[in-house]
């Protein structure tokens, strides 16, 4: 797909058929259904961070009128299968001792037994009756604590993979390391006119999707069992809740709800294989819905981190060497996205000398899941705040000192390979040229830069579309739609189809419905699955053109395509073009019904570049600040749906904004967390924002035939250290540690006032 | 024949070399001529995505190589 | 534990339920009625996912127990079109994209719906302190405001 | 979740009847505090005594007297009463400033100042505008100054079956203002770090003839500071007396770390609310129409 491609519907902004639902009320998320003779399970959960389970006595549980099934560890067989989770291959065990804990519990509301009765107080009450001997033990609450010589260990049997350090050996806290490196670090940072080095501390936050985690399940005496659930991978919730639970996946069927958010954090499964579990037992359906605080307890935030960065550069600004140590917080079992964070930290820039080690740690709090590119904000806030000090202390522009060390299209990436057309340096450049960053500042007001970066995941999708007598289509894969994916399909098959988007209706299957698909995350639903959903058009648009030729009586082959019609060879008398609906109302007795069908695994998808620029107010007597202004710069490849990939760079920005001013895990000594609420965790609100304005770049995607690159994810990695740089430029202090919370903000103004006074 | 870039993660099991040549039609092949060179290797390559030219496969199953590729071990990532 | 019979009117329409009478309207509306439009976000009135407009005043139905709502009117996201048309801010909602996963969107339209009752041509800052108490994680409310902005200019002069 | 009554009582008497009988009865005005609790288990009322159906409770009156606002009235209602906010603009802030438009439908006054939060919003407020506490109880009605009304986090002054009915302000003295200021990090829906209300009455020149100021967020409970008043009676509220106020507050804070701010930030914060606070409630007493 050289050749720039003139396209009628891509790139337009029609209206989602499916919005009606959801702005009506309509729309059916994963606690808004019932089934008739339904039970209402809940979860006990550990009131202990660090604690054996020494006895669990259900009998008083049990003997409660209303309830008809109570389950412990017991009740799911011991499993360690291995398991696809996105591109990560997972070890089941951690995950099923996540969904019940065996033998330990090793966070605070870490679940421990679980009921299911006729009323939800009846369940609650029972759940209370649950008598539970622990032998408590000290909780791990920070990676310092995790590493320190004699911290207790969650994992005796744990060995650190991937690249140990030299000196590791014996019980530790840290399941792996990993090691990137390129030239010689020493050679390269003596070579430096400029060295700057900061460690950079962030806490654990969340991804805070609106609606909690819910599902039904019902296990029928066959063993057969279906599960409506709000997930971004069914797939993965059939595979994993089948294996946890003990039943035969061929029995199980998964239907997605809509889902209300998920980034990430709804990939791993929680309650379907408890609420599968119950109902087995019951042998009724069992619903099952968190409330917030198990929610912020119990699920899967990411992780905090402690992260070093080194930046050698010379006069010019040319960066010659690098180093990182990056500790990531596990939480209660292995799977950080530290790796993740070591191979995007440096992949903005060219720098020939560099040495990084990730870790993985574990520490006593929930085991972290996926929150929109994993691991890449953590690393991003460090980098870009030493490349923002660099540019500073050599009296260089920002963007320009960016510019200079940018990667572009034939350079290796720092996890290896070359890169292929990647739009770093025209997103820089619209940065640069754009006038928000000339505009003037007010008082007490600052200007940081900061760009960011994801590699966009690939991996399996599938896709059919069904064509209607009428010549309309219906497109249906196995992606929950969480940020308007079905209306770019719809605009796919309307473009190869050659008819008009509000004629094509784009659905998300259930298990047994579509073809095996991957999760809606790594921001590839529009790139993979849009690449099966275009190639499902083009087979059902091949299939037209045969027909076609049998009513022409011509060659396939000589049947031409254009806008919608096929196009008889000149001369075949008897012969006009003949349009979609008038092929499809023929189709009966040309051959029968007409599907196109495909499926692919879609290799890494075209890695993207985004920059933001953040205009920062503070309160130099309170320490509070207030972003005043902010654009988003992303290379989105080709934007399918404009508004939808703009809502993804608004959202992503966001969730960053709240990441680097307000948002953060508080926990108690003891290892309970203190703010489990939407009061307390402070999520941003429509007034602390100002209008988010965004600017997209295209540079194709050589992979995907209309040159689309993931856009969900990159968004949320640039915020952290945009806000940061402003927060710098505004109060002339550098912070290293977030959230950048009106008390840490005055007491580092103070200290510095107090500092001025005495020179 | 393909060049192999390994991550230093995975030199020390190759005694530190980290680019090799080697003559494989396709990605098992490689990485069983790899494990022949290096037992170490071996357990180790299954956790890990292939980049050949560039795209990324994070299950590189029986992907093709052409006679020039350039073939890269990373580091598996998950997406949010 | 004897159940309160409770009568209301919802959405312009007689309705009856049973409760408990530590339940929530939250949970009588989408449980009692079956009405599952307002959602649960947080169950502490932090959220606005349940908001409803209890005597015409904008409220978060998880903070007020069912028994409360007899002999009071109140509408909810269900009550807003009018048959096939959708009301004005629904179908601006839509054109401007102003919702991903749509989890957040029947609170904001009540909620968009009750300001505009009371000030009819907002500013900006109007509608973003107006809409304070809904929380949305996917849209960073862009596209929300300028929905609600032009929603209140196309509305200018008729009372919807 | 044994039998949990709901009771909806239409008269005061009556009210105070339901809470007499049963020592586990908590009144139901908003319930945007109570219910929160009593979901999360903190509180198990055996009844909800539903308050919102007796006049007293639910009216806003001002006569020469001043100011009787209901107990239960919603922040929301009394958020459109012209005169009450154009009388003490620096209680209607605060009461404004109770959370969402949502929390706003339902939290009122009373509840506010029955929840006994040191954080409190309106409870400064009322402090420096003399307010007066109405409560009724099983021996009748009694008044108590709202300074004494909460004596600790959680826990105030109202004895077993009293139900606090109303609060009564007086009308402002001439050339008299306001004003209520709080910080919180994000711009809506947080609980106050710390929070300050000022009240000054200026004379003919512009000197200030009566001052009260409390501080909300920094002790037990809201903390009325002497020394603050003193430092601006007498003076013409100039920046001076201001940063002596503002001393005078920071010093008089005692503050707690918690999930929400740390001691030293609250004691510091205090002092500047409370500068700004009077600077505002001053310009508002200079511009202020004699409202005698």
């Amino acid at each position: 797909m050289t050749a720039p491609r003139e396209f009628k519907y891509v790139g337009t902004r029609p209206i989602r058929h499916d919005g009606v639902d959801k702005v009506t009320g309509r729309a059916s998320y994963g606690a808004d259904v019932a089934w008739p003779g339904m039970l209402h399970g809940v979860v006990l959960r550990s009131p202990h961070a660090h604690a054996r389970i020494v006895k669990i006595d259900t009998r008083a549980a049990e003997a409660t009128p209303g309830v008809h099934a109570v389950i412990t560890a017991r009740d799911l067989p011991e499993t360690s299968a291995k398991i696809a989770i996105g591109e990560a291959a997972v070890d089941l065990r951690d995950i099923a001792d996540n969904v019940m804990a065996r033998t330990k519990v090793l966070y605070h509301g870490h679940a421990v037994a679980a009921v299911a009765a006729t009323t939800l107080d009846i369940a609650r009450r029972a759940a209370e009756a649950i008598a539970v001997v622990y032998e408590v033990l000290e909780p791990v609450m920070s990676v310092d604590r995790a590493i320190a010589a004699g911290a207790p260990i969650l994992h005796p049997a744990m060995k650190t993979t991937g690249t140990p350090a030299a000196d590791a050996g014996g019980a530790t806290n840290v399941a792996s390391r990993l090691e990137l490196k390129r030239g010689d670090v020493d050679a390269g940072f003596a070579a430096a006119d400029l060295v700057v080095e900061r460690e950079f501390r962030t806490p654990m936050v969340h991804q805070g999707y609106i609606e909690p985690h819910a599902c039904i399940a019902r296990c029928g005496e066959d063993g057969r069992a279906v599960v409506w659930c709000t997930t971004q991978g069914p797939f993965f919730v059939r595979d994993a809740s089948a294996a946890i639970a003990g039943l035969d996946p061929a029995h199980l069927k998964v239907i997605p709800s809509e889902i209300g958010g998920g980034f990430g954090g709804k990939i791993v499964v929680y309650l379907e294989p408890l609420a599968l579990a119950l109902s087995r037992k019951a042998q009724r359906p069992v619903k099952m819905v968190m409330g917030r605080d198990e929610v912020f307890r119990a699920t899967g935030p990411t992780s905090g981190s402690r992260v070093r960065v080194k930046l050698g550069a010379r006069r010019d600004g040319t960066l010659v060497a690098a180093s990182a140590s990056l500790w990531y917080e596990a939480g209660a079992y292995a799977g950080s996205p530290a790796g993740a964070g070591a191979m995007c930290a440096l992949a903005a820039y060219k720098i020939p000398n560099f040495f990084i080690e990730a870790h993985d740690v574990v520490v006593n709090k929930p085991k972290v899941a996926a929150y929109r590119a994993p691991g890449s904000p953590i690393a991003a806030f460090a980098v870009e705040s030493v490349v923002d000090e660099i540019a500073r202390e050599l009296k260089i522009d920002p963007i320009e000192l960016r510019l200079r060390n940018a990667n572009a299209e034939g350079d290796r990436a720092p996890y290896g390979p070359k890169y292929g057309p990647i739009g770093l340096t025209q997103v820089l450049e619209a940065a640069r040229n754009h006038p928000h960053w000339r505009a003037p500042l007010g008082a007490n007001q600052g200007r940081g830069v900061a760009v960011g970066f994801w590699f966009n995941a690939g991996m399996n999708s599938s896709a059919t579309v069904t064509l209607n007598g009428d010549g309309s289509a219906a497109v249906v894969t196995g992606n929950p739609d969480i940020g308007g994916t079905r209306a770019a399909q719809a605009i796919m098959v309307a473009e190869e189809l050659g008819i008009p988007v509000e004629r094509v209706r784009s659905n998300v299957g259930d298990t047994d419905g579509s073809g095996y698909t991957d999760v809606t995350g790594g921001s590839r639903v529009c790139y993979a699955t849009g690449m099966a959903v275009i190639r499902a058009a083009e087979d059902a648009r091949e299939q037209l053109k045969a027909r076609a030729a049998t009513i022409w009586n011509v060659s396939r082959e000589a049947v031409e395509w254009h806008d919608g019609r096929a196009v008889p060879p000149e001369g075949t008398e008897k012969a006009k073009p003949m349009t979609v609906a008038e092929l499809a109302a023929e189709m009966t007795h040309t051959g029968g019904p007409i599907v196109g069908r495909a499926s692919l695994y879609a290799p890494m998808a075209g890695p993207a570049f985004g920059a933001h620029i953040c205009d920062l107010e503070v309160d130099p007597e309170t320490g509070r600040s207030q972003v005043v202004r902010y654009t988003v710069f992303q290379d989105v490849g080709r934007a399918v749906h404009p508004s939808y990939v703009e809502g993804q760079m608004q959202g992503g920005a966001a969730q960053g904004i709240g990441w680097a001013l307000n948002e953060a895990y508080v926990y108690s000594a003891d290892g309970v967390m203190e703010n489990a609420g939407f009061l307390d965790y402070r999520m941003p609100v429509a007034s602390d924002l100002p209008m988010i304005e965004t600017v997209m770049v295209e540079v194709a995607n050589p992979l995907h035939p209309y040159g689309v690159r993931g856009v969900g994810e990159v968004p949320i990695v640039p915020p952290l250290a945009a806000v940061a740089n402003a927060m710098r430029d505004a109060t002339g202090i550098r912070f290293t540690e977030l959230p950048l919370s009106p008390p840490r903000v005055l007491e580092a103004i103070e200290a510095a006032d107090a500092v001025a006074v005495q020179a | 024949m393909a060049t192999v870039h390994l991550p230093s993660g995975l030199t020390r099991h190759t005694g530190g070399v980290d680019t090799i040549e080697v003559d494989a039609a396709r990605i098992p092949d490689l990485f069983a001529a790899l494990c022949d060179r290096f037992p170490l290797l071996a357990g180790q390559l299954n956790d890990m995505a292939v980049a050949i030219d560039g795209d990324i496969y994070a299950d590189p199953g029986y992907q093709p190589l052409r006679a020039d590729s350039e073939v890269h071990l990373v580091p598996r990532v998950a997406g949010g | 534990m004897a159940k309160l019979h409770i009568e209301t009117t919802i959405n312009g329409e007689p309705a009856e339920f049973l409760c408990d009478p530590h339940e929530t309207l939250l949970s009588a509306l989408r449980t009692g009625l079956g009405l599952t439009g307002t959602k649960e976000g947080c169950a502490t009135g932090d959220c606005g996912a349940c908001s409803i407009l209890l005597e015409g005043r904008l409220v978060p139905a998880c903070l007020v127990l069912a028994a409360e709502a007899q002999g009071r009117a109140m509408t909810t996201i269900e009550g807003l079109s009018r048959g096939d048309t959708l009301h004005p801010l629904q179908q601006k909602f839509l054109e401007h994209a102003a919702l991903q996963c749509g989890i957040c969107t029947p609170g904001f339209i009540v909620a968009a719906k009750a300001l505009l009752d009371a000030k009819p041509n907002p500013t900006e800052e109007e509608v973003r302190y107006g809409l304070a108490g809904n929380l949305c994680r996917c849209t960073g409310y862009d596209k929300i405001i300028r929905a609600v902005l032009d929603a209140a200019s196309e509305m200018k002069g008729t009372t919807a | 979740m044994d039998a949990i009554r709901y009771e909806s009582p239409r008269s005061v008497a009556e009210a105070v009847r339901l809470m007499a009988a049963d020592a586990g009865a908590r009144v139901l005005a908003g319930g945007t505090d109570l219910l929160v609790q009593f979901r999360a288990g903190v509180r198990q009322p055996s009844a909800f005594v539903d308050v919102k159906r007796i006049p007293e409770l639910m009216s806003i009156a001002i006569d020469d007297q001043g100011l009787r606002l209901g107990a239960a009235v919603p922040a929301a209602v009394i958020g459109e009463h012209a005169e009450l906010r154009r009388l003490w603009p620096g209680l209607a802030e605060s009461v404004r400033l109770i959370g969402s438009t949502q929390i706003q439908g339902r939290g009122s006054v009373g509840g506010n100042l029955c929840n006994g939060s040191p954080a409190a919003d309106t409870t400064c407020a009322l402090i420096v505008n003399r307010a007066q506490c109405v409560i009724a109880g099983p021996n009748g009605e009694r008044t108590v100054p709202v300074d004494a009304f909460c004596i600790a986090p959680g826990r105030t002054v109202l004895q077993h079956g009293e139900l606090l009915v109303a609060i009564r302000v007086p009308r402002p003295a001439a050339r008299t203002s306001d004003a209520y200021l709080r910080l919180i990090p994000r711009t809506e829906m947080d609980i106050a770090v710390a929070g300050a209300g000022v009240s000054v009455t200026l004379d003919a020149a512009g000197v200030c003839t009566a001052a009260r100021v409390a501080i909300g967020a920094v002790a037990p409970t809201a903390l009325r500071v002497p020394g603050a008043e003193q430092a601006l009676v007498g003076s013409p509220l100039d920046e001076a007396s201001l940063r002596y106020a503002a001393e005078a507050a920071s010093a008089a804070a005692r503050p707690i770390d918690d999930r929400r701010g740390t001691a030293a930030y609250r004691r510091t914060v205090a002092g500047v609310l409370t500068r700004r606070a009077a600077a505002l409630a001053a310009q508002r007493a200079r511009q202020g129409t004699d409202r005698g």
